[in-house]
Order: structure tokens, then C-alpha cells, then sequence
């Protein structure tokens, strides 16, 4: 290596950063969006390591371009997985968004701790056990301000 | 208190896996199986792109797993958001570049993104890619008409017959006598657009798969309404 | 790897996790987006240094592009689509400041 | 033949794509293939038991040879979890017809097509695709209550699951780029060499985390009572019944076949213990049925950690005997559930509505606890002799927290009996009381059926199981039934 810097060494410090920062941004942030970013984050981290798992200096990309000399060839195999993993992050991420939305409607909060204090009075009244419940949280379906009362039946499956 | 905890505990585990980076070399890897794709990928799948024969090919059932947890999602969203959209009033008309450059691009990107999808198995790229780009070109008249709706069913109808041409094709194979999801057709013509077998086919599925579900998926996000 | 490719690497790297730390901390939920995005695209310029064209097409399609606009319309449906009110104040006033000197 | 099995992967991701085009054209077919696909699982996996072959096949998706390619890696365990995949994919299988209801079986099928890939994969990172694909799958399921509770616990679940598979896939990293291979069978041959150190405790602890999230183990298993409060308890019995046992199976495999080292077993002893610990205390003062089979599930996940953690495989038997014990009974006590809803206090006097619900209620709690004739008092002395006979002291303290835990188990699990048995309050209408009918208590009846045929065959299952144990333990015949590499 003539290099300052050993390439490897700068890449396997970015994946390990990102992972340790997203993980850390789910853990840490009060915002539900928030998470979601953090976790983008962290999945990124997790690819590039994949990725470096295959990857050999000085080979080419593993596409044959001359069939009679073969060069060596940087690992296929982790950038098959990697594709894989890429397109499940953006499915699962699409996921998080309409949950995301879903509570932004009934809740009208991100906010992680209330929304969790928010769905646990809710839990409890469905199961009538007694916890002292504040009465103004709600009990059964949502009576929150952001949607007008006119549009509440528009709304599909969830209408009283 | 808890993010000082939390800051800390991120920064040890880091610093952990950090000194584990002396266990490992990277940059030369050990590439038991991957050495041995190579040498094989060119006779046994017949594509060029080493890449797409082993997502096609040695490990085809994955990419089966990735186009049915893309499904599961998209299923899932539809189920959270449910059917009912309102549209009106949320959005602004999108601008004249953004409506006459819609028009343009859609059959520009329409070629790119088929293009990307056939050329899978000879150069970068392929159904994922390709599929995200027809994606694109579906969803770009939303953005333009706001007043413009996707045909919901027709695009599940491409969802569900291009996910299912894609086991078909596997199931062909064992009707063949061979294993599931064994390429077929594998011809001597590496190298060529025509070529590489069944592997086209299957990037085909899934590039409209991928295609039809994103398409949906979004226009689902911008459809529901926002909150005031 | 060339010296070049090297610096280049060193320089995305750092930009990423910029940016990452960047999505944890700002305020904005918008410029909190585009910095995840500016992480995607490092990652796929990444991908086009480790010689691996493939996962940095789908890393360009899906995380910078499609993930974005996700997650872009997120905002807007969450309604935390909001530019820095400050911000925008300062932006304008001095705009106004500039077309009284013109 | 045996090469059909891949069939009973590939026909219900088929079933759940076409089923939303189905269901537009024919309601009656819609409907009717989904059970059919499965019923045709369950006859292809009984059909090559029948067949009466114990040895274990390997089949080789693709027709490439297994480092390269992917495979299927068939011995007994895994075609009896498979069956049970189908068996009670059909048993919970959502009948119910409304305008989601396509969407809803869509996503059941693809839940039993990734439970049974997870089953049958012998490959890494297959097993990662297949576990994500559940997961996906039951975010749906678990969101389609449509309650704003279940929003919030779902998303709540995803976030736990997507920091699970980020360390899965950074676990899967880790171990590609040290040995070059993710073959299961394979990573067997050269784990010894090239695993046995720091990195592959590093791999296994990430990859524990990872999985451990379905499998309910002691850190990331928060979502467990927010997901089984606000789901359907038909999801709730599916995932506490089954895919926490076949995270757990995977972990077992990982474990035998890969990470040798004393410290990944002491590791899972440790999460093993606190998570008995903090899940039957938490189920002891839970005031809910459902809440209550929830933890307590949690407790009982950590007592097969805990036999998983003995080491030599020494527990491999009782693992897998209190895992299929476990399998029935909170299947069957979820399905109790589903008409029990609501505060145990409101049960008063449900034994004289419904008879039989609270007999099988009883039994299913006195094969809990460990009463001698029934099965779960056998699993759980198997698992009492292999932990008396350690030496170290962690384990006896483990053994320790397993008899306090069963002690708990039995006060809240016979509280709930004492109130069903008691009269209602005066005032209380009949049509007040909770009682079980209908459809549940079939289902509840059919898992207590098997509880009882167990107890009565109980030399012959133990036999089976004895051998299907000594099965799991073989490394060498894993290896060479899938033997990578050919003759290298």
C-alpha cells in the first residue's frame, strides 16, 4: 500500500460509524420520524460492510469483459446480498412511513414517549383493568383535533 | 441521563468493533465461494455480469424472498393506509417545466428503465434498477396532475402476474426434471443481448414487479391525505 | 486504489458521517432528509470506488432517489414539512434590502 | 420426491401474489386456494415422513451444488416444524371476509411461506431474507386491527426489528468476509479453524440480538405484551406458538453447528435467566389473560435459553421437548383467550358458561407447571437432570430460577383457575360473562387433544425425540448430507 491512509481501515471505521450512530439515533431520539431516519442510517452502515466484506484492491468490478483472460474480480457474492438488503431497507422503510402517518392522524404526536404512554392508557382500557387513566386521554378511538369531524367519515375501515 | 448512558454505551460498542477490525484483513478477502462462481457463472448461467448470476441464478431464492418481502410491504401499507384517498385540495398543481418536462420524460425513462432491465444479465444494472426507474416514470405525471390517479388495478394486476411468472419459470424447470429455479435455455451465446437463458426473463418479473409495487406504494403516500 | 481514490474515499467518508451525525442533531426534519440522503449518495459513490457498479446503481435508484422521495413525502403527510421560519425572515429581509439598494 | 418440498416455500408466495387478482374474479376460489395450498403442504411433508426415511436430504435450489448455491436441509426437526408451519397456518387461518380480506391472506401465506423457509434454509443469509419476510409479513397482520394502539405497537416492533436485522446483517458481514461462505454446513466445516475466536463471538452475540427479537430473547423483547395486546390472538398464538420456536430453532442450529465457545453459552444462560426471571414476574402481575400469556411465554422462552446453554448439547433434548410442549399449549391458551378478553376479574364464574374451556384451561396450566402424567412435566424433568448434573455454578443458579420460576407459574396460572371456578357476583347477567364458543374453542379443544394423545404416547414421542436430538447433535452427518465443497 503507498497510500497515507489504508483504504480498508478508512471504510471499515465509516460502516462501524454509521452503524453506531444510527443505533444510537434509534435508541436516543424523543422523535418516531427521527428513528426512522436513524435506522436509514444504520442500514447504510450495515450494506457498506457487506460490501467491504467482498472487496479486494486492485480487482476489477465482476463483469467479464474479455472472455479469454479473466481478471481478478472483486467477491460477487456480498453485492448480491447487499442488492437484496438495499430493496428490503426501502420496503420495510415504506412500512415505518404509513405507520408514521397513521399515528401522525390518530395521535396527532410524534413524540416517542407520548405516543407509547398514549398507546398503553389505550391498551389498558381495552382490557378494563383498572390504571389510573387520565381522563383526557383517550379511551377508545381517536377524538383528536386534526382531522375535522366532517372528513372522519371518508376515512376508510376505522370509522365508528 | 439516559443519553449520557446511551452515548456512552454507542461509543464503547463502537470502539469495540473498531478493535476488532485487527481480526480481519479486508481487501483480501477470502472469496471461498466467490472465486468459485466465477470460474463457473459464465458456463452455468451464461450472463456476463457475474453479479446477476448469482442473484438470479446461485441464489435466485433470495431474490424470490426480496420480491415477496417488497409485496409483503407494499400489502401492508396498502392495508394500514387503506383504500379511500382524498386528493383533492392537498396538492398544487405542479408548475409548466414540471408538467411539459413530465410529458417528455415519461417515455424517455420508460426506454431507460427497459433498457437497464434487458441489459441485466450484460452490464451494471437490472430489474431492481430498471424497475425503480419505470417506478419513477409512473409517478412523475402525479406529481405534475395532481388530479391524475395510477389504475390501482391494473398495476396489481402487473404485481401479481409478474411475481408469479417468476415462480412459474422456477416451476418450469421442475417440470423439466431439473431443480426449482434452475436456468434454462443456457445457450452458447455469451455475451449477447439474447442470451444467458431464462435469467431476462426473470429480470423482466422483476423489474415490473418492482416497477408496479413502488408505483403504488407512492402514489399511495401522496394520496392520503395531509394532516391540516 | 490509486492515492487519489484514496483521498476521495477519505473525503465521502467524512462527508457521511458528517451527515449522519447531522440527521441526529438538526432541528429542521427537511435538512434532517437530505442529510440521510447525502449519506445514500456517499454510500453510492462508495459502491462506485469498491468496484462494485451494480449495488451502487441500486444504492443511487433506491436509497438516494426512491427513499428520499419516501421519505419526502413523509414530511409533507406529517405535516413536518416547515422551513425555519427564521431563517426564511432573514432570507426575505435581505432580499428586500437588496432590491432597495438595486 | 422429496424434491416437491421446495413446493411447500414456492406455492404459498405463488397463493399470495395471485390472491389480491383472485379475489377480484372469484370470491369462492380466492377464498378456498389458500387453505388448499396448505393443506397440499401438509400432505407433501407428512407424505415423505410417511415414507418412513429418517435420514436427513439436502436439496439444492437451482441445481447448484451447496457452497455455491443455496439448499434445503431436511432431517426431522425440520420437517416436523414445517408440518406444524402448514398444520397451524391452516388452524389460524383468517376466515374472516371483508374488504381486506385479501390483503390479510395474502400476508398469512407469506408468513407460512417464510415460517417454513426458516424451517428448511440451510443457508445464512436465506434464513436472514426468509426472517425479514415474517417479519414484514407480520407487521401487516399485526397493524390490520387497524386500533391506533396497534399502529404504535407495531411501529414500535418494526424499529426493534430493523435494529435486529442491522446487527443480523453486520453479524452475516463479519462472518462472510472471515471465512468466504454462508452455507450453514459449510461454515460447520471451517468454524473450528476460523471462528473460534473474538469475531465469531462478535458474529454470534450480533446475530443472537438479531433473531433473539422474534424469539423473545431478555433485551429485545419489549414488543411481545404491546403487539400480542393489540393484535388478532389468532396472530398472537401464531407468533408465540410457533416463529418464537423457530427463531430459537436457529439460534440451536447456529449454536451446534458453528459457535463452539463457552462464552456464546453463557451469554445466552445469562440473557436466559433474566429473561425467566423478568417475564414471570411480569406475568404474575399482569391482570389480563392475554398480557398475562404473554410474559409468561417470555419466562418460558428463557427456560429453553437456558437448557439451550448447556453445554455439549447435552440440553439439545430438552430444548426441543419443552419447545413443542410450549408450541401446543400457548397455542391452545391463546385460542382460550380470544373469548376471555379483558380483566381476569370479569371471568367469575365462566366455568359453569362454558365447561369446557375452563377444563382445558386447567389442563393446559397443569402441563405447564409440570404435573406428572402430562407431557410438560417430562420436559421439564429432562431439562431438571441435565441442569442438577452441572458442575458450575452459573447453571445451578439457573436450575434455581427455573423451580422459583415454576412456582410463579403455577400461583398465577392457578389464580386465573380459582376465579373461573368461582360463582359469578350476584348482579352479573349470563350474558355477561365471558365464555368461550364457536371456532376458539374447537381450536383450543383440537390443541388439547394432542396434549392428551402426547401424555398418553409418552414412551413413543420421547423416542422420536430422542431421536430426532441425536439428529441435531450430528455435525458430521449435517456436513456431509450437504456435503459442501464435493470432495474437497
Amino acid at each position: 500500500m503507498t497510500s497515507v491512509f489504508d483504504p480498508e481501515l478508512i471504510l471499515y471505521t465509516t460502516a462501524i460509524g454509521l452503524i453506531t450512530i444510527g443505533l444510537a439515533g434509534v435508541v436516543m431520539s424523543s422523535h418516531l420520524f427521527r428513528m426512522v431516519l436513524a435506522l436509514v442510517i444504520a442500514e447504510a452502515g450495515a450494506n457498506l460492510m457487506l460490501v467491504l466484506a467482498g472487496y479486494r484492491w486492485d480487482a476489477v468490478a465482476p463483469i467479464l469483459t474479455s472472455l479469454s483472460e479473466p481478471a481478478a474480480m472483486v467477491d460477487p457474492v456480498p453485492q448480491a446480498l447487499v442488492l437484496t438488503a438495499i430493496v428490503i431497507g426501502v420496503g420495510i422503510q415504506a412500512l415505518a412511513v404509513s405507520l408514521l402517518i397513521r399515528i401522525r392522524q390518530r395521535y396527532a404526536t410524534l413524540d416517542r414517549k407520548e405516543a407509547a404512554e398514549r398507546m398503553d392508557s389505550e391498551i389498558a382500557a381495552s382490557m378494563g383493568a383498572a390504571r389510573d387513566v387520565s381522563q383526557d386521554a383517550p379511551l377508545g378511538e381517536r377524538p383528536l383535533p386534526p382531522i375535522p369531524a366532517d372528513q372522519v367519515n371518508m376515512r376508510g375501515g376505522d370509522a365508528p | 441521563m439516559g443519553n449520557l448512558t446511551g452515548l456512552l454505551f454507542a461509543g464503547g460498542l463502537g470502539f469495540m468493533l473498531l478493535t476488532l477490525a485487527g481480526g480481519l484483513d479486508f481487501g483480501t478477502p477470502p472469496m471461498l465461494v466467490g472465486s468459485e462462481i466465477q470460474a463457473h457463472a459464465p458456463q452455468q448461467t451464461g450472463a456476463v455480469n457475474i453479479v446477476t448470476s448469482v442473484v438470479l441464478g446461485y441464489r435466485a431464492i433470495d431474490t424470490l424472498g426480496e420480491l415477496s418481502i417488497l409485496f409483503a410491504a407494499a400489502v401492508s401499507a396498502g392495508l394500514i393506509l387503506g383504500r379511500r384517498h382524498t386528493t383533492a385540495g392537498t396538492q398544487t398543481k405542479g408548475g409548466f417545466i414540471l408538467y411539459t418536462g413530465g410529458s417528455l420524460l415519461f417515455p424517455l425513462m420508460m426506454t431507460i428503465g427497459f433498457y437497464i432491465i434487458f441489459h441485466g444479465h450484460l452490464t451494471p444494472g437490472g430489474g431492481f434498477q430498471g424497475g425503480v426507474i419505470l417506478a419513477a416514470a409512473f409517478f412523475l405525471p402525479l406529481l405534475a396532475r395532481p388530479g391524475a390517479r395510477l389504475h390501482h388495478k391494473t398495476l396489481s394486476l402487473i404485481e401479481g402476474f409478474a411475481g408469479a411468472s417468476f415462480i412459474l419459470v422456477g416451476l418450469l424447470a421442475m417440470m423439466e426434471g431439473k431443480a426449482f429455479l434452475q436456468p434454462l435455455l443456457v445457450q452458447d451465446t455469451l455475451g449477447q443481448l439474447i442470451s444467458a437463458g431464462t435469467l431476462p426473463l426473470l429480470y423482466l418479473a422483476v423489474g415490473l414487479k418492482v416497477g408496479a409495487e413502488l408505483a403504488s406504494l407512492l402514489s399511495r403516500l401522496i394520496q392520503t391525505e395531509a394532516p391540516q | 486504489m490509486s492515492d487519489i481514490e484514496v483521498w476521495i474515499l477519505l473525503l465521502l467518508a467524512l462527508m457521511m458521517l458528517c451527515a449522519a451525525v447531522m440527521v441526529l442533531l438538526v432541528k429542521n426534519h427537511i435538512a434532517a432528509v437530505a442529510a440521510a440522503s447525502v449519506v445514500s449518495l456517499g454510500l453510492a459513490l462508495l459502491f462506485v470506488i469498491m468496484r462494485a457498479p451494480d449495488v451502487a446503481m441500486t444504492e443511487a435508484a433506491v436509497g438516494v432517489g426512491l427513499s428520499s422521495l419516501i421519505l419526502a413525502l413523509a414530511l409533507r403527510r406529517l405535516g413536518l414539512w416547515k422551513v425555519d421560519s427564521e431563517q426564511v425572515k432573514y432570507i426575505l429581509l435581505s432580499h428586500g434590502g437588496e432590491n432597495k439598494d438595486g | 420426491m422429496n424434491a416437491y418440498l421446495v413446493l411447500t416455500i414456492a406455492l404459498p408466495l405463488l397463493g399470495a401474489f395471485l390472491l389480491p387478482i383472485l379475489m377480484r374474479s372469484s370470491i369462492a376460489i380466492a377464498l378456498w386456494s389458500g387453505p388448499a395450498i396448505l393443506i397440499y403442504g401438509c400432505w407433501t411433508i407428512a407424505d415423505i415422513w410417511l415414507q418412513g426415511s429418517t435420514q436427513p436430504i439436502s436439496i439444492a435450489i437451482g441445481g447448484f451444488a451447496p457452497p455455491l448455491g443455496i439448499n434445503l436441509y431436511i432431517d426431522s426437526l425440520a420437517l416436523l416444524f414445517a408440518f406444524a408451519v402448514q398444520l397451524l397456518g391452516l388452524i389460524f387461518w383468517p376466515f374472516t371476509l371483508d374488504q381486506d380480506s385479501a390483503r390479510r391472506q395474502s400476508l398469512m401465506l407469506l408468513l407460512v411461506a417464510a415460517s417454513t423457509g426458516l424451517a428448511l434454509s440451510g443457508d445464512l443469509f436465506n434464513l436472514y431474507v426468509f426472517y425479514e419476510l415474517a417479519a414484514v409479513a407480520t407487521f401487516g397482520l399485526a397493524s390490520a386491527s387497524g386500533s391506533s394502539a396497534a399502529y404504535v405497537a407495531t411501529l414500535r416492533y418494526l424499529i426493534l426489528s430493523g435494529i435486529g436485522s442491522v446487527l443480523t446483517l453486520f453479524g452475516i458481514a463479519l462472518i462472510y468476509s472471515k471465512t468466504g461462505t454462508l452455507n450453514l454446513a459449510h461454515l460447520a466445516q471451517l468454524a473450528p479453524a476460523q471462528l473460534n475466536d473474538e469475531l465469531g463471538l462478535t458474529a454470534f452475540l450480533s446475530i443472537l440480538i438479531g433473531i433473539g427479537v422474534k424469539a423473545e430473547l431478555f433485551p429485545v423483547n419489549t414488543w411481545v405484551p404491546e403487539i400480542y395486546a393489540t393484535a388478532s390472538t389468532r396472530l398472537s398464538a401464531f407468533l408465540a406458538g410457533l416463529l418464537s420456536k423457530l427463531a430459537l430453532l436457529i439460534i440451536l442450529r447456529l449454536l451446534l453447528l458453528i459457535f463452539h465457545q463457552p462464552e456464546a453459552a453463557q451469554v445466552l444462560l445469562i440473557l436466559g435467566i433474566l429473561g425467566v426471571v423478568s417475564g414471570e414476574l411480569a406475568a404474575w402481575r399482569a391482570k389480563e389473560l392475554r398480557r398475562m400469556l404473554a410474559f409468561s411465554s417470555i419466562g418460558q422462552l428463557g427456560v429453553m435459553f437456558i437448557a439451550m446453554a448447556l453445554p455439549d448439547g447435552a440440553g439439545v433434548l430438552a430444548v426441543l421437548a419443552l419447545a413443542i410442549h410450549h408450541l401446543i399449549i400457548k397455542s391452545g391458551l391463546f385460542m382460550l383467550a380470544e373469548d376471555w378478553g379483558g380483566a381476569i376479574q370479569r371471568l367469575r364464574g365462566s366455568a359453569k358458561m362454558a365447561p369446557l374451556g375452563a377444563a382445558l384451561f386447567v389442563l393446559f396450566s397443569l402441563s405447564l407447571v409440570g404435573m406428572p402424567p402430562l407431557p410438560g412435566f417430562w420436559a421439564k424433568f429432562t431439562l431438571i437432570t441435565e441442569l442438577a448434573g452441572q458442575s458450575e455454578p452459573l447453571y445451578l443458579i439457573g436450575l434455581a430460577v427455573f423451580l422459583l420460576a415454576t412456582v410463579i407459574e403455577a400461583s398465577y396460572l392457578f389464580r386465573v383457575a380459582a376465579i373461573l371456578y368461582q360463582d359469578a357476583p350476584r348482579e352479573t347477567l349470563d350474558h355477561e360473562i365471558p365464555k368461550n364458543e364457536g371456532l376458539s374453542l374447537v381450536t383450543a379443544t383440537l390443541f388439547g387433544a394432542g396434549l392428551i394423545a402426547a401424555a398418553v404416547m409418552i414412551a413413543p414421542v420421547g423416542d422420536s425425540l430422542n431421536t430426532i436430538a441425536v439428529q441435531v447433535q450430528d455435525i458430521d452427518l449435517y456436513i456431509s448430507t450437504v456435503n459442501p465443497g464435493g470432495s474437497q
